[in-house]
């Protein structure tokens, strides 16, 4: 579909691998000591996280673990002490917007897109946020490639000019994925992004996070262990709030602790 | 100190006013999401089931103790045939419902224009009512009382509905999420319809009680509105202790400022603190937390 | 052509804002029939008392059609709504005059309503007759006042209380022009007259919230209070100034906005035995009152009420149709040359039409509210007082205009 | 906007993404039609009265236009728009007073001061004596109003229904201060009486044109200004956050800072109007801006049709129309038909009568599949309120374009 | 017990389901396959009500209950377990339960037995629903299905967002419930192993329409894919 000659923007070349790709100085996430507590329970409890550029790292364990929690704390969800440090940039304590202009991105548990604009009209809005304010009073004219080619990796280009409010489940987060390839993001924060995809739709989405992820920091939550088996380059395990175990997917696989608080005694093939 | 025990109760009951008309606000406001501007109307509805009641009894005291329930009754229908007829299409755009129920609103004061006339009625105070009891030398109008005791009956009863009843469950639950609600077996239209009927008979009761301290005419529903509003918003939607603790904070608050300044200053001056306040606590004084955008 | 649209600046202040020949009148005068308007508030907050006056205009407009019209011309009248709104007065106004061309407007009650329209008139050349007792320090060639002006009201109400000996007053008023002005000239003649003012408080117009204004009215022990709330807000202030005890014999209450029609909606026990000041009543025992009551209520119902507005407006049509007969024309600038010593039996009295002000004599009466609802007089002056709007005629107001 | 580009499904995503263009000479002509209708033909067939009127309800068309912007595209309901109003008005009133003062008192001391006041001009008033610092503040002024407030208000994400109330209770608060201060703003008078106009004599006939021309050329700049705002990207961005405000945040903008934009630009729009309406109608007073004026303004908007471009000036144009010609003639009768108006259009006709083609469609349609009585409780929760506008037909599409919608915002509960 | 003949429905204009027939046998349950979008939630909002059919009919236990509310629908033995882990967010995570239980006979105890299945809630009683992980949302959600004593039970990719030893606990207590109480299941799932594990009938569906079904069991894998690639 993308013509030829057109460069592709947000797919870089190569594959993301476990520790990341260490050419040329790379971009990290550097998570410390980070704690959130509601009310005096304590959702997440010194947290600490290294992920470095081009890794694909999935974040998984328990129901009510604190994974989603981790992430609206490095988004300026919810208040949060410690450390996040992103290449540098010490982002917690920064307002939403900010941290989001800092090239930071997130997709929801619940698929959020903007239900009364069009899809493209999703895209184009995601690329906007560094527009400078007088090209903002200009018409959409001339659509960003990025938004094009966007469209195209989402493969929801015949829907470009449906109502994002009446997507399928499964396509509204493929355009939260497009919303966040063109905004261009460094980090990508993904909360259960193959949540209600069927198996081939997950394996394409699974491609898509491996071509995507090469030049990026990905932190995936997720709950299928197939879909972790095939495309993680680096599991850490949450429980109760604390990492429980870090490593490769058959490192955490073999862990018991793990075994016992997530996969259970005897994993389940496949379920 | 006789003049400082009389404002301290004047506060009191001007938040115990406030408070009546703000009860059923924070049902179907609060709870339901829907801004009626007409809940006035259902006020004035009530002053005015006052006047015809004592008008068929004659007697100032009985016709008082039946005007309570028959107010009730006459603004919960009102409220009733207003959700049946428009609001119950209108219930995911809750900022149209302000703009419908404006409409219903100027109706209704033309309504009881063309049935009572413009010139306010007259409702007699029984006469068990009348006069005051000395609080350390300071007068203590029996009516004031009166409304004090039966602005915090009502509070109680609301409370204890929404926190300890099934349907209170069901009003709280149906608001969130009416397919859901549907689809677990409860009937959003009745609970709409009693959430709502309960609601607008407490504007009724409302109205019966400003009949004691106030003028029963077709533009007493304006009076009440815009402060009845700030009560919910200021006590947090939804909740019905924030609105309790924001009438009375409002009363005293209003009654101090309107002793040391001007009542038009005062009226100024409570805005101001209201904005100020929402700038500290945006949600009112009690808020339900959410998680992201879920 | 916008520049061209561009008219005259203003290069003579003295000459400018005068109706300039281009603002010739447009009344026809050609045919058996002559137009005039009513400007009252038929809808919003003050539709309640201007419609009264609405009713006894048109009562009058009947019977001089009736009696064969003016300068035997019938009365055709294009009523206009003034909504409870200024800004709408002005524009009805200037309807009235420049699109219907009426010959004189009728009508307007609060002081903001007549102040809107003022400019209007006078630009435009045009007659106002305004029914209702005000403020004072004012006069217009082009408005005919029929109503009390402060010498007319306020002193004499303020000279009762005096002579019953009241050393204290407290001021409770509603927050508007007519009030706070009637207010300033009752602290000059408390000044004067050694009276004190404990008190001078307002409240919003429509307020129904008195706790705190009746609190410190009791805690002042004031001899009297001057009431100057209009509306609703007198049923909420007697409610509420009954129920922590005061009554008419340990607090007397002189009000001067509230006439018959008010009385029944504060409901006669919280009211009966307070005072009033007007310059009518509908007790009056004259033969032209006796005829207008009656008048008024075949045509409207045993039940209705007559007050002093509705009496100055009923006066003010016949008022100008006297002027029109002197002056032998509907011409403006020849009914304000006769209008000087125009008089009229009017159910209040004879009331008599001042040249150099456009006020009209009035007799002053002190009412005190009977347990019928109605108003009997207890004081009255001995004669039709002059009018005197800048209350020239007194040495303490002199700080006043 | 959206309606259109449906069908296009060839020709690049460009193309589909401003498909507005394509009706963009049919805009540019009716613009032009309009602005002869407005500038040529009313002042050479209304006589000066009627004129002057119409000026006023073009007044009314400039606060819609804003109201328009920032309730149907931004969806906050401002229930306060007759304090900006009211700042622009009244601003303009005081400048006229003290030159009319200087003019024709002596003194320099307005009328009414002398007789209710000090007989001295207050210091805050002193600044409007010069024509150039009115002129900066009846926009200034509202604009930083509404900035400050804005700010305030949306930078603590208050929004939605407290938004609407709190923005009442602005408007009655602040008739009540006017009205608290007779010596200074007239009280409840308000300020009336002028002659003349930055030194134009306004009993001149020719002048009173020269107003309304005024009014009119503001009123088309307006509209002009509001569209291209709606259709640029900034437009789009407006009813993302109309939606989902938190979401956007996520995406790297600060929601208030787009609301406050909007939110001052409508403050902006409502002081010049009602710096235009002074001269124009010869008085500002308390009750042109409180409560009841401000819902009042919003009236027209909703029936004109409130996230389009058009439909909010001639919803208030033909409200005001209306309300004169039948209020006088009707008064109670008025009452009801302005109630009943706004039942029946926010109630059964959300996007106004600029939707009425597509929803008479639409019913059309439904004619045949009226069976079932299970979707009572309204669309699932997911769907968008309003059903996805329809596209125009063909033939009317390119005429009814600048009314095309945007469907209504989906309030979020509070 | 469930019979839904030639039916049409969507949204507005759109139409999304174009003559879907599915039957779930009265001792048996039946699974629905199918890509993102094919209308499988679609399906299962015209079966609870939630959305009107414009054509065809839904025969429950032989009655057509197309007209009838979701509430109805309800109290004629269906429950309903919504997809994307819906709760009422409000209320606490006991108020959801008694929510359902409310002006049931057994209520107390069927709230008591929905917790000894979700061992998982009982901490999180007191806790407003809305504050809980999405994995705890959907496990009160599936309970408060469970309250309501349905006869035919219809779950919308239940185990979406849970971790895999609660979703073998949760497939496991689904199975039982189905063999044993004789409840049966109408199951939207898009783990396939799981979705022919449980069913004894399997549909899929591609665009609004049944494109291939067959009986249920883990032998029937193969032919699924196959049938989901096209
Ligand atoms: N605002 C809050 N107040 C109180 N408790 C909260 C709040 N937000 C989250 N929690 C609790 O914190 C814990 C962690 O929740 P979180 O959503 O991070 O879990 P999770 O790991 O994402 O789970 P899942 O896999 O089910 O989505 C849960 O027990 C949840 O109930
Ligand atoms: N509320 C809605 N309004 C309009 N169209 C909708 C709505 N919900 C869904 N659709 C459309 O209906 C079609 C079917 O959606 P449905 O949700 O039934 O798919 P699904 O099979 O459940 O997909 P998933 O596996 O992603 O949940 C989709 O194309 C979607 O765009
Ligand atoms: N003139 C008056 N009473 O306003
Ligand atoms: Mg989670
Ligand atoms: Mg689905």
């Amino acid at each position: 579909m993308i013509a030829a000659e057109q460069p592709h923007l947000l797919l870089p070349q190569g594959e993301p691998q476990a520790g990341g790709r260490r050419s040329g100085r790379p971009q990290y996430l550097e998570v410390r000591n980070l704690r959130v507590v509601f009310d005096g329970f304590t959702a997440v409890d010194g947290v600490n996280l290294d992920v470095t550029q081009g890794d694909l790292r999935f974040l998984i364990g328990p129901n009510g673990a604190g994974k989603t929690t981790i992430i609206d704390a490095m988004t300026g969800l919810v208040p949060a002490t410690g450390s996040v440090n992103h290449t540098g940039i010490e982002i917690l304590g920064r307002k939403v917007h900010q941290i989001a202009k800092l090239g930071v991105g997130r997709t929801f548990q619940t698929a959020s897109v903007f239900e009364n604009l069009s899809v493209l009209q999703n895209l184009d809005i995601a690329a906007g946020a560094r527009r400078r304010p007088l090209e903002l009073l200009r018409r959409g004219r001339g659509t960003d490639p990025a938004v094009d080619e966007a469209l195209e990796i989402i493969g929801l280009e015949r829907l470009a000019s449906k109502q994002a409010g009446t997507l399928a489940h499964g396509q509204k987060q493929w355009l939260e994925i497009g919303m966040l390839l063109v905004q261009n993001s460094e980090l990508l924060l993904l909360d259960e992004p193959i949540a209600g995809m069927s198996q081939d739709e997950r394996a394409q989405t699974g491609e898509l996070l491996r071509r995507i992820g090469a030049n990026r920091i990905t932190l995936v939550i997720e709950h299928d262990m197939d879909f972790v088996r095939e495309y993680a380059t680096s599991v850490t395990v949450l429980a109760a709030g604390k990492v429980l175990s870090e490593g490769s997917v058959a490192q955490v696989q073999a862990d018991p602790r793990v075994q016992e608080v997530y996969l259970g005694t005897t994993p389940a093939k496949g379920h | 100190m006789e003049l400082l025990i009389g404002q301290m109760f004047a506060g009191l009951s001007l938040g115990s006013v406030l408070l009546l008309a703000a009860l059923g606000l924070s049902l179907t406001f609060g709870q339901m999401g829907v801004i009626n501007m007409a809940h006035g109307e259902f006020i004035m509805a009530g002053a005015y089931t006052a006047f015809v009641v004592q008008q068929t009894l004659g007697s100032a005291g009985a016709s008082l103790l039946v005007s309570l329930p028959a107010a009730f009754l006459v603004g919960g229908t009102m409220g009733l045939i207003l959700e049946e007829l428009l609001l119950k299409r209108m219930y995911h755009r809750p900022l149209d419902t302000l703009l419908v129920t404006f409409g219903v609103s100027l109706i209704l004061q033309q309504v009881a224009r063309d049935i009572f006339g413009a010139p306010s009625v007259d409702v007699r105070v029984p006469a068990w009512l009348q006069g005051n009891v000395e609080l350390l030398g300071a007068p203590i109008p029996l009516t004031r009382l009166f409304i004090l005791a039966l602005a915090l009956t009502c509070l109680a009863a609301l409370a204890l509905l929404l926190k300890a009843t099934p349907l209170g469950r069901r009003i709280r639950a149906v608001v969130v999420n009416r397919d859901l609600a549907e689809s677990s077996g409860i009937s959003s239209r009745r609970t709409d319809q009693l959430t709502f009927f309960v609601g607008s008979g407490l504007a009724g009761i409302a109205g019966v009680a400003v009949t004691l301290i106030g003028s029963t005419s077709p533009y007493l529903g304006p009076n009440y509105i815009v402060d009845a509003f700030l009560v919910v918003v200021a006590g947090g939607i939804g909740q019905i202790k924030g609105a309790a603790i924001a009438a009375f904070a409002l009363g005293v608050l209003q009654s101090v400022f309107e002793f040391s300044t001007t009542a038009s200053i005062g009226k100024v001056l409570i805005l101001a603190a209201i904005v100020i306040f929402l700038q500290v606590r945006p949600q009112g004084i009690f808020t339900l937390k959410t998680r992201s955008l879920a | 052509a916008v520049l061209a649209g561009c008219g005259s600046q203003i290069a003579d202040p003295a000459a400018a804002g005068q109706p300039s020949g281009g603002t010739d009148s447009c009344v026809d005068t050609s045919g058996d029939s002559i137009k005039i308007g009513f400007l009252n508030s038929l809808s919003g907050t003050m539709a309640i008392s201007e419609t009264t006056v609405f009713d006894s205009l048109t009562l009058a407009a009947e019977e001089i059609n009736a009696d064969g019209g003016v300068l035997g011309k019938q009365l055709e009248v294009i009523s206009e709504d003034g909504a409870s709104e200024p800004t709408k007065f002005a524009e009805r106004a200037g309807k009235l005059i420049q699109q219907d061309c009426t010959a004189a407007v009728f009508g307007g009650w609060t002081s903001s309503s007549r102040k809107a329209m003022l400019p209007v008139f006078e630009s435009n050349n045009a007659l106002l007759f305004y029914p209702v007792q005000y403020e004072g320090l004012e006069s217009s060639e082009n408005i005919f006042y029929t109503g009390a002006t402060t010498n007319q009201q306020i002193i004499p109400a303020l000279d009762y209380l005096a002579e019953q000996g009241t050393k204290t007053i407290f001021l409770v008023g509603s927050d508007y022009v007519f009030p706070r002005t009637a207010n300033k000239i009752i602290n000059a003649y408390a000044e004067a007259h050694g009276m004190e003012i404990v008190g001078e408080e307002y409240t919003p117009l429509g307020s129904t919230e008195f706790s705190t204004i009746v609190n410190k009215v009791r805690d002042s022990g004031a001899d009297a209070v001057f009431n100057t709330l209009n509306g609703d807000s007198n049923v909420a202030f007697f409610r509420q100034y009954t129920s922590v005890g005061l009554t008419p014999d340990t607090m007397p209450v002189v009000s001067v906005s509230i006439a018959e029609e008010e009385v029944p909606g504060i409901g006669l026990e919280n009211i009966e035995g307070q005072l009033t000041a007007w310059d009518y009543y509908q007790t009056l025992d004259t033969p032209a009152n006796t005829a207008f009551v009656s008048a008024f209520k075949d045509k409207y119902g045993a039940d209705r009420v007559t007050s002093d507005p509705m009496e100055a407006a009923y006066t003010s049509l016949y008022l100008w149709k006297e002027m029109v007969e002197k002056a032998g024309s509907f011409d403006v600038d020849k009914v304000q040359d006769a209008a000087d010593g125009v008089s009229f039996e009017a159910p209040e009295g004879t009331v008599t039409v001042n040249g150099e002000n456009n006020h009209i004599t009035k007799t002053p009466r002190i009412g005190k509210i009977t347990s019928d609802g109605l108003i009997e007089t207890v004081w009255e002056a001995p004669e039709a007082v002059e009018p005197d709007p800048y209350l020239e005629n007194y040495d303490w107001a002199s700080g006043l205009s | 906007m959206s309606t259109d580009t449906v069908r296009s499904t060839t020709g690049g995503f460009a193309a589909r993404l401003s498909s507005v263009r394509q009706s963009r000479a049919g805009v540019l002509a009716g613009f032009a039609a309009a602005a002869v209708l407005l500038l040529v033909a009313a002042p050479a067939l209304l006589p000066v009265f009627s004129l002057g009127l119409f000026g006023k309800f073009l007044c009314f068309a400039i606060v819609a236009v804003g109201i328009g912007l920032a309730w149907g595209r931004g969806g906050m309901l401002t229930l306060g728009q007759g304090v900006f109003f009211g700042l622009g008005a009244y601003i303009m009133a005081m400048h006229m007073k003290l030159a009319d003062a200087a003019l024709f008192g002596g003194s320099g001391v307005p009328d009414f001061m002398a007789l209710y006041g000090t007989g001295t001009v207050p210091g805050w008033w002193e600044p409007f004596r010069s024509p150039v610092v009115t002129v900066l503040a009846v926009v200034l002024v509202p604009g930083l109003v509404a900035l400050v407030l804005g700010l305030a208000i949306f930078k603590r994400r208050v929004k939605g229904a407290y938004f609407a109330i709190l923005s009442q209770a602005l408007a009655a608060a602040f008739a009540v201060l006017l009205i608290g201060q007779q010596a200074t703003t007239g009280g409840s008078n308000g300020l009336s009486g002028f002659r003349s106009f930055f030194g134009f004599d306004l009993a001149d006939p020719a002048n009173k044109r020269m107003l309304y021309l005024l009014t009119a050329v503001v009123l088309l700049l307006v509209v002009a200004a509001a569209r291209q705002l709606m259709h640029s990207r900034f437009g789009e961005l407006l009813v993302a956050v109309r939606d989902q405000e938190e979401r956007v945040r996520f995406l790297g903008y600060d929601p208030a800072t787009v609301k406050t934009v909007v939110y001052v630009l409508a403050a902006v729009m409502a002081g010049v109007a009602g710096a235009l309406f002074v001269p124009l109608v010869g008085i500002i007073s308390p009750a042109d801006v409180g409560v009841t004026p401000s819902i009042a303004f919003l009236i027209g908007v909703a029936i004109g049709g409130r996230s389009t471009v058009l439909g909010p000036v001639l919803g208030a144009l033909g409200v005001a129309i209306a309300q004169t010609s039948l209020a006088s003639s009707f008064p109670s009768f008025w009452v009801y038909f302005q109630g009943l108006l706004f039942v029946l259009v926010i109630g059964f006709l959300p996007g106004g009568l600029a939707s009425l083609p597509a929803v008479l469609g639409r019913l059309r349609r439904k004619r045949n599949d009226d069976g079932g009585a299970a979707r009572e409780s309204g669309p699932p929760t997911s769907a968008p309120p309003v059903p996805p506008a329809v596209p125009p037909a063909p033939a009317v599409s390119a005429v009814a374009s600048p009314l095309a919608t945007v469907p209504a915002a989906k309030e979020l509960r509070p | 017990m469930l019979e839904i003949k030639d039916l049409k429905a969507g949204y507005g204009r759109t139409e999304v389901l174009h003559g879907v027939s599915v039957t779930v046998p009265d001792d048996a349950v039946a699974s629905v396959l199918g890509h993102n979008g094919a209308g499988k939630s679609t399906l299962l909002r015209a079966v609870v009500g939630i959305i009107k059919p414009t054509a065809g009919s839904i025969l429950f236990n032989g009655e057509d209950i197309a007209g009838l509310r979701p509430h109805q629908r309800v109290a004629r033995g269906l429950a309903y377990v919504p997809q994307g882990q819906q709760s009422f967010g409000p209320l606490t995570t006991l108020e959801n339960l008694r929510l359902v239980a409310d002006g049931r006979k057994r209520g107390k105890a069927l709230v008591d037995e929905a917790l000894d299945m979700f061992p998982a809630l009982k901490p999180l009683l007191a806790r407003r629903a809305g504050l809980l992980s999405g994995g705890q949302r959907q496990q009160l959600a599936i309970a408060r299905a469970l309250i309501t004593e349905p006869t035919l039970l219809i779950l919308d990719e239940p185990t979406e967002g849970i971790q895999p030893n609660v979703v073998a606990e949760i497939e496991q207590t689904i199975m039982n419930l189905a063999s044993r109480s004789g409840m049966r299941v109408l199951l939207v799932e898009q783990h396939i192993g799981f979705a022919l594990r449980a069913a004894d009938t399997y549909y899929v569906l591609a665009a609004g329409r049944v494109s291939s079904s067959g009986r249920g069991g883990a032998s029937a894998a193969e032919t699924v894919r196959t049938a989901m690639l096209i």
